[in-house]
């Protein structure tokens, strides 16, 4: 497919998703905070169909915007959520916030100027219909086990919160 | 939603459900305008996520006074008032309140007379079924329903219209027996209706009595035990689909119905599916009655002797009837004067509503919903 | 049965029939146990109505009446019972649960109050309703007046 | 231009897969002005259509067999006065029809019309549609969350759970098509040149995979294939709110349910949404499983005159409709006061009879066939569902999760596993 306007599309995106973050730890209530969030979780999608893999943003799309946010707006309707307007909204830690935002951030730079020969010049240009079977082998073939792994912890998690979200059993 | 609280004194006997998941408790108001409550009626609902912890009806929106209405005016002109508490079983009201003043005047409605108002209750007795399925049905979802019934309804409000002018507030009946001799062709009407009717009521059971959702939705929800029913005064099919044999038509008989031939349905569990079941049987057991009564109608006078002005004397009597809905009662105290010294209605709505608690306790909302129209009531008689 | 009754409670109780309807005229103070013994050994399982008769022009005003039907026997009868203005009636909810509403109603329509009935307020009308409707002396057209004297400033709306 | 155009027209692919800005745009904006159109003709439609159920007539005064009513419906709520509640969050409260509207409309952006009447072949099209349904539901917890009223979060909270818990049985179906893009199975099920499909999401390539097996995934691994659609077409009545899934709307419990608190013309939004919505997971049905544009038996009715006699159809169908609408006009009482109406029905079925004749003309009934038998499995879907409405009553919601759950769970499970099986023997 011929990119049609890249540039253009990836700025737009990407400040779609930087302002969606910002709005999420600025807005007072929580419901904003949840769909500024979905916002970024679009925008990201977006990217990833530009980077040739619309598999992942399709799972993105599916899992992270129509799922489990769907089940954070749940959570944050049924709380009562007067009280937690009323909070205080940086509280003392913001300190220690800020440090290991500074941190992560320079981690970044640093790794991104040391590192720039690994990264490759052009992205490797995987067959954009081949995706989709790409993120199968690597799944199901090369890293079999630890997905398995991976989604047992998951059961095991479902399992915790059931058993814990239950009271008792006369 | 502030005030129902108000009204919430005797709902904390409701009991937790801390089995499972803690959710939040929410009371909310159903009503009273809202499409289920045929009417103005408003519930308030304690509510457990979607399961109902306790109800309270606040009722008389629609309150007018009957009774006190009733002392000021002469037995005569009280009699379309009754009309007006059961708008849609108009004709009953209206037998009951005529033979309550003639109970207690001592005099008897002709034999054709007491024909002709079997013939018409049980024509309101099936017309107010109707009424119920089809809105019982909406209720559940099920839009259809309701246009067939109100169809072949209207069948009987022509002939009512026929008979006496009016189609719903009828006051067909007379102290003494019927105002009207039945016009040309009545009795081909009604035996036109009768075989009209039949298949039609195949009809909705053919949409309804096997459809597997009406099936998930009305069985084992709303059950009320016979003796619960007996405790709580609740009659007609409510009583009857709990499985208690008792119609007032055969224990106490009135009019002319100890002289045909008809069966009590009942039911076993005394859910919403068998006072469906219950209701559905009713009306055909109604169609045989009209069908026998409009084959032996005898000939002779419609109004026995009654004075020009009524004026029993003084005494007190109890007069109940089945109305559709249930027991249907007048207490009538008169004190030797034209008007009634003390009138008391027994409305079968009324006591019929007080089970709406039992009922739907443990239960979803969308339950309240099922077992409101199940009770049938109408509100204009449960607030007079 | 009324002979029962008779025997034991003596002249606190006078049965009467009218128009071949039973009722009796018992004495205020045997009402509770004269309608447990009716509900318990009687057989009289069903409560039809509750209501009450005003007679201003009485020492006692009130007349109260229980109707009652039994399933087992097919059979009705009335028992009634007089009292006076402000007096107070046992409640007869834990016999007959449908006398909750039942009772409620009379005390929304005439004033008699019941004791230890669960949820003794008005059940028809408003809960700010003043007055008593279905007693004698109750006005029809007070509320009315009232209203128009409050909001309009006429002295009569009729 | 018109080189461009007949150049096109020509070409193989998709307006998005060839890159073409100009033809994406043209195919959107018809998609977007076809799809209202066909709300609209929906809104009649079903109106009419429950009313002749329901033993009435239905819309009769606003032009000839309230024809005209849709407009004049539109025109009420459109200058309807536009409440928004005084404690509703109010950007959320705009926001959320815009959402539903949104995902409803670009669901349609992978629907293949015909095998270049798409806007583009995405090569995760299913995916997408998945995908972007399931965000209808954000924007139904956001109405009943913004309205900040009882009934509207209630609404919208059975709706979110009933939506994401069918979501689930719905992919596993869909999954169950895909694995049967790449199998064949047995070798008795399609022998034909080409039949081994390679497995793809695409759904012009699910379509094709079906011409190239030579059956419809309907009938494929028989029963395999009719449950899998049997379940998708469950799931697809519950992700959509209809009756007898309606729960979220249940007006004898809920009133309106989510949008409760909405008027005029957002109200009329989410209308749009809904009828868009169920459009869209038809046409995922009509794809997936009852072959997409392809023409009943296309292999084993073969040959030009059959082929000629199936590309009749588009034009039989219209002058079978203007036959229907000249029929009223006949029928139609002959009094002065209804000359107008008579005038404008029999003009309406002029207007149709053109259109038949036009379908007649071989170049257009070549290019117009794909695009007939589309629209004609998805309208199959459309009565349906405007049946079931008329037909049943409505679960309860533990009923209804119960379904899901407990029954097209399960059973969706099972199809996949036996399909995976018997696809491999």
């Amino acid at each position: 497919m011929e990119p049609v306007a890249t540039p253009f599309f990836f700025y737009l995106l990407s400040a779609l998703a930087v302002v969606g973050g910002v709005l999420v730890i600025t807005r007072r209530n929580p419901v904003h905070s949840a769909l500024s969030l979905i916002l970024t979780l679009l925008a990201l999608a977006g990217l990833y169909l530009m980077l040739y893999a619309p598999f992942v943003a399709g799972v993105q799309i599916i899992l992270y915007a129509g799922g489990i946010m769907v089940l954070f707006l749940f959570v944050i309707m049924l709380v009562n959520l007067e009280r937690n307007q009323k909070e205080e909204q940086f509280n003392k830690t913001w300190l220690v916030g800020l440090v290991a935002a500074v941190a992560l951030g320079t981690l970044f730079v640093i790794v991104y100027a040391k590192g720039q020969a690994l990264f490759p010049e052009r992205l490797a240009q995987l067959p954009e219909a081949q995706n989709t079977q790409q993120v199968a082998v690597l799944l199901y073939r090369d890293y079999m086990f630890s997905f398995e792994i991976a989604s047992l912890l998951l059961l095991v998690a479902i399992i915790g919160a059931v058993v814990m979200a239950k009271k008792r059993i006369d | 939603m502030t005030d129902a609280t108000k009204y919430m004194s005797h709902l904390e006997l409701g009991e937790r459900d801390e089995t499972f998941l803690d959710s939040n408790e929410l009371i909310i108001n159903m009503g009273p305008q809202h499409p289920a409550t045929h009417g103005v009626l408003r519930v308030i609902l304690k509510l457990d996520g979607e399961k109902v912890l306790g109800t309270e009806c606040v009722i008389g929106y629609l309150h007018r006074g009957v009774e006190k209405i009733a002392e000021n005016r002469t037995y005569t002109m009280f009699n379309p008032y009754v009309d007006r508490m059961d708008y849609v079983a108009a004709v009953s009201n209206g037998l009951g309140y005529c033979e309550a003043v003639e109970k207690l005047m001592n005099i008897q409605a002709p034999p054709r007379a007491n024909y002709i108002r079997v013939i018409l209750t049980e024509l309101n007795r099936i017309a107010s079924h109707q009424l119920w399925l089809g809105t019982h049905a909406l209720d559940i979802g099920a839009m259809t329903p309701l246009f067939y019934t109100f169809r072949d309804r209207e069948e009987i409000l022509k002939i009512f219209e026929k008979y006496c002018g009016a189609r719903l507030t009828t006051h067909a009946f007379r102290i003494g027996g019927c105002q009207y001799e039945t016009y040309d062709g009545f009795e081909k009407d009604v035996q036109n209706f009768v075989t009209f009717v039949r298949p039609k009521i195949d009809e909705y059971e053919a949409l309804l009595t096997s459809n597997r959702i009406w099936l998930e939705r009305t069985r084992e929800v709303g059950k009320i035990s016979a003796k619960d029913c007996i405790a709580l005064g609740v009659t007609g099919p409510v009583l009857r689909a709990s499985g208690v044999k008792w119609d007032i038509r055969k224990a106490q008989p009135y009019a002319a119905y100890s002289e045909f031939d008809f069966e009590i349905p009942i039911g076993e569990k005394g859910d919403t599916y068998d006072r469906y079941l219950v209701r559905m049987a009713e009306m055909r057991q109604s169609l045989r009655i009209v069908e026998q009564a409009v084959g032996k109608i005898p000939s002779g006078p419609i109004m026995a002797k009654v004075p020009k002005v009524i004026k029993p004397p003084a005494g007190e009597i109890y007069h109940s009837i089945e109305a559709p809905k249930g027991e249907l009662g007048y207490f009538i105290v008169s004190d030797g004067s034209t008007q009634p010294y003390r009138l008391r209605v027994r409305p079968p709505s009324f006591v019929n509503l007080q089970a709406l608690d039992i009922m739907v306790r443990g239960q979803l909302v969308a339950d309240v919903i099922a077992v409101i129209g199940t009770l049938d009531i109408v509100l204009g008689e449960v607030d007079r | 049965m009324v002979q029962r009754l008779k025997r034991q409670f003596g002249s606190g109780l006078n049965p009467v029939t009218y128009l071949g309807q039973n009722y009796m005229e018992v004495d205020r103070s045997l009402i509770p146990e004269i309608l447990q013994i009716l509900h318990d050994q009687e057989q009289f399982d069903y409560c039809v109505d509750v209501t009450a008769v005003h007679y201003p022009e009485r020492q006692r005003q009130f007349d109260v009446l229980w109707i009652l039907y039994s399933f087992p026997l097919n059979e009705r009868i009335r028992v009634k019972t007089q009292i006076a203005d402000g007096e107070t009636l046992p409640t007869c909810v834990d016999i007959w649960p449908t006398a909750n509403w039942l009772e409620r109603e009379v005390f929304d329509m005439f004033g008699i109050r019941f004791d230890r009935h669960p949820d003794m307020k008005r059940i028809l009308l408003p809960e700010d309703w003043k007055g008593f409707p279905l007693r004698k002396d109750y006005g029809i057209i007070q509320q009315d007046t009232e209203w128009v004297k409050i909001n309009l400033g006429i002295e009569s709306g009729q | 231009m018109l080189n461009y155009i007949t150049d096109y027209l020509r070409s193989n692919t998709t307006p998005g897969q060839a890159g073409n800005v100009l033809w994406a745009l043209v195919y959107i904006l018809i998609i977007f002005g076809g799809v209202s159109l066909a709300v609209v003709a929906m809104n009649w439609l079903e109106r009419k259509l429950l009313a002749h159920f329901q033993i009435r007539l239905g819309p009769m005064r606003v032009g000839p067999h309230g024809l005209l009513q849709p407009i004049a419906d539109a025109i009420k709520l459109l200058t309807k006065e536009d409440i928004i509640p005084s404690e509703a969050d109010k950007p959320v409260f705009w926001i959320a029809p815009v959402m539903i509207l949104m995902t409803a409309f670009s669901a349609y952006v992978v629907v293949p019309f015909g095998p270049t009447h798409a806007v583009t072949d995405m090569n995760i099209g299913i995916l997408f549609m998945l995908g972007v349904s399931s965000l209808s539901v954000l924007g139904i917890v956001m109405a009943g969350w913004a309205s900040n009223s009882h009934y509207p979060l209630i609404g919208a909270l059975r709706s979110s759970a009933q939506m994401v818990s069918y979501e689930i049985a719905m992919g596993l179906a869909v999954v169950t098509v895909i694995l049967m893009t790449s199998l064949h199975g047995l070798g008795i099920y399609g022998t034909g040149a080409g039949a081994a499909g390679t497995g793809t999401l695409s759904m012009i390539e699910i379509v094709k995979a079906q011409l190239a097996q030579q059956t419809w995934f309907v009938f494929k691994f028989f029963p395999l294939g009719l449950i899998s659609f049997f379940i998708f077409a469950v799931a697809m009545v519950a992700e959509t709110n209809r009756a007898p899934f309606d729960l979220p709307e249940a007006e004898s419990e809920l009133t309106a349910g989510f949008h409760t608190e909405y008027s005029g013309l957002r109200w009329s939004l989410f209308m749009l949404g809904e009828y868009a919505a169920m459009i869209a997971v038809s046409s995922i049905a009509a794809t997936l499983w009852l072959g997409g544009w392809l023409r009943p038996f296309p292999n084993t009715l073969t040959g030009d005159t059959w082929d000629l006699v199936f590309s009749l159809f588009p034009g039989l169908t219209f002058l079978g409709l203007a036959l229907i609408a000249f029929l009223g006009v006949i029928r139609m009482p002959k009094h002065a006061y209804f000359r107008l109406q008579t005038l404008g029905l029999a003009g309406f079925a002029a207007v149709l009879a053109l259109i038949g004749l036009i379908l007649f003309i071989p170049p257009v009934r070549d290019r117009i066939q794909d695009i007939y038998w589309f629209i004609a499995k998805v309208a199959i879907f459309m009565y349906l569902y405007i049946w079931y409405r008329a037909t049943f009553p409505r679960y309860r919601f533990d009923q209804l999760m119960k379904v899901g759950w407990k029954v097209l769970l399960p059973m969706g499970i099972g199809v996949l596993l036996v399909t995976a099986i018997v696809g491999v023997l």
